[in-house]
């Protein structure tokens, strides 16, 4: 399983706090376009689109990643952050 | 020397103080703070703030802002306590307190870190007020002074 | 919403942010605070800071320069408390607090405030460690810290 | 009278708190000028060279005076202010 976490306004766009991705059979890591693939699968075409605004950042085990081509493996945390502000 | 919590419960100006206090040697000459307060929206009836976080990378991204400072300018003690949960207009949401041996430094660095914890540290603001919800963004202001603040080299 | 005072006797930050937070409204947003504290001089024993003022115009010297950051940034309440007399490593000798809508106000006012008082306010020092004693001068770097808010336009 | 204050090292240098100085009988003001002759005759040169080195500021009344033909009058406050250092 890989561990999705969706946060703040893309919760809501969402429709779910998280979600478990299963790795697919015998396969011991999948890039994060497979990752997207899967989402786009499994949400409508709004979440979708929330989630792969330009805007939005992406962690993996709480570090920010740049590239697609990151590889993902069991129980990684992935998070999808839209736009913060503190202070 | 660097205390930093996310809480929902609110914080006391005068313990953050003392503690802070109690662990500054003789050579410490200046201490800035810096608390913000919910703002009420006017004329929209009751607000409410309710701040989101991450726990875990908040923490760290609260924590790499503080190293960056302590990198720039030589501070004696710093703190940073970040509410989450809902607050109400008048309410403390954040306490930044950086001391220092001399002043431009702890005032520099007190702003330094409040300025980046609006536009780095991972924290969401929802503004109810009047039946609406809305997310708040950074302003174009706030990332302004932000990356002015990244641009100063030393100082 | 303003308050001077100057005294011998020591203050609380939890008393005076208190009474300012209880003048504000729920339109302000930000608190910038500064406290001065009195060093150590390293190695030369007991260290005592004597403050020595000029009454009623040191008074006045204070209020012009809150009149002037007042007249630069929208501040909600400005508290300054200055201390004189004997005062020894650690402890307080002045308080600065600045309460705007927004931070960048808050904290400009606040460094403003306490830079120009370092040159502006009619204050002296008296340093008293192992024995000897001197008046302390205002620092090139103070002057100029000073003369650069002065010659900062409205920011 | 004219009420004569030193601060801080002028106070130390010139041995006073304060002086009152008479006025001239019969005068209702002098200058500043008038009052420093009137001060060199009575403290010692070195306490008179503290007062008017160049660093030395004078309020009259607790406002600040740029000239030296300032007029003083019976009862005016005259200051002696070396370089202040607050904070």
């Amino acid at each position: 399983m890989i561990h999705v976490l969706f946060f703040a306004s893309l919760r809501e766009a969402v429709g779910l706090d998280g979600w478990q991705c299963p790795l697919p059979e015998g396969v011991a890591c999948m890039d994060f376009d497979a990752l997207l693939a899967a989402l786009r699968r499994r949400l409508d075409a709004a979440g979708y689109a929330a989630l792969t605004a330009e805007n939005v950042r992406v962690a993996v085990n709480q570090e920010f990643i740049d590239s697609h081509a990151t590889m993902l493996r069991a129980d990684d945390e992935v998070a999808f952050l839209p736009p913060v502000t503190g202070g | 020397m660097t205390e930093i919590r996310i809480q929902t419960e609110a914080f006391s100006m005068q313990e953050e103080w003392g503690k802070l206090r109690s662990r500054l040697g003789t050579d410490a000459g200046a201490v800035a703070a810096f608390v913000g307060l919910v703002r009420d929206v006017q004329g929209e009836g009751p607000t409410t703030l309710t701040l989101e976080h991450y726990p875990g990378m908040t923490e760290k991204s609260i924590a790499a802002i503080v190293a960056e400072a302590e990198r720039r300018w030589q501070l004696a003690a710093v703190t940073v306590i970040h509410r989450v949960g809902p607050l109400q207009p008048a309410e403390q949401i954040v306490l930044v307190l950086a001391a220092s041996q001399h002043r431009a430094e702890a005032l520099a660095a007190c702003t330094f870190i409040i300025d980046c914890l609006k536009t780095d540290a991972i924290f969401w603001k929802k503004e109810t007020a009047g039946g609406d919800a809305r997310w708040l963004q950074a302003t174009g202001e706030d990332l302004a002074r932000a990356a002015g603040q990244r641009a100063a080299v030393g100082s």
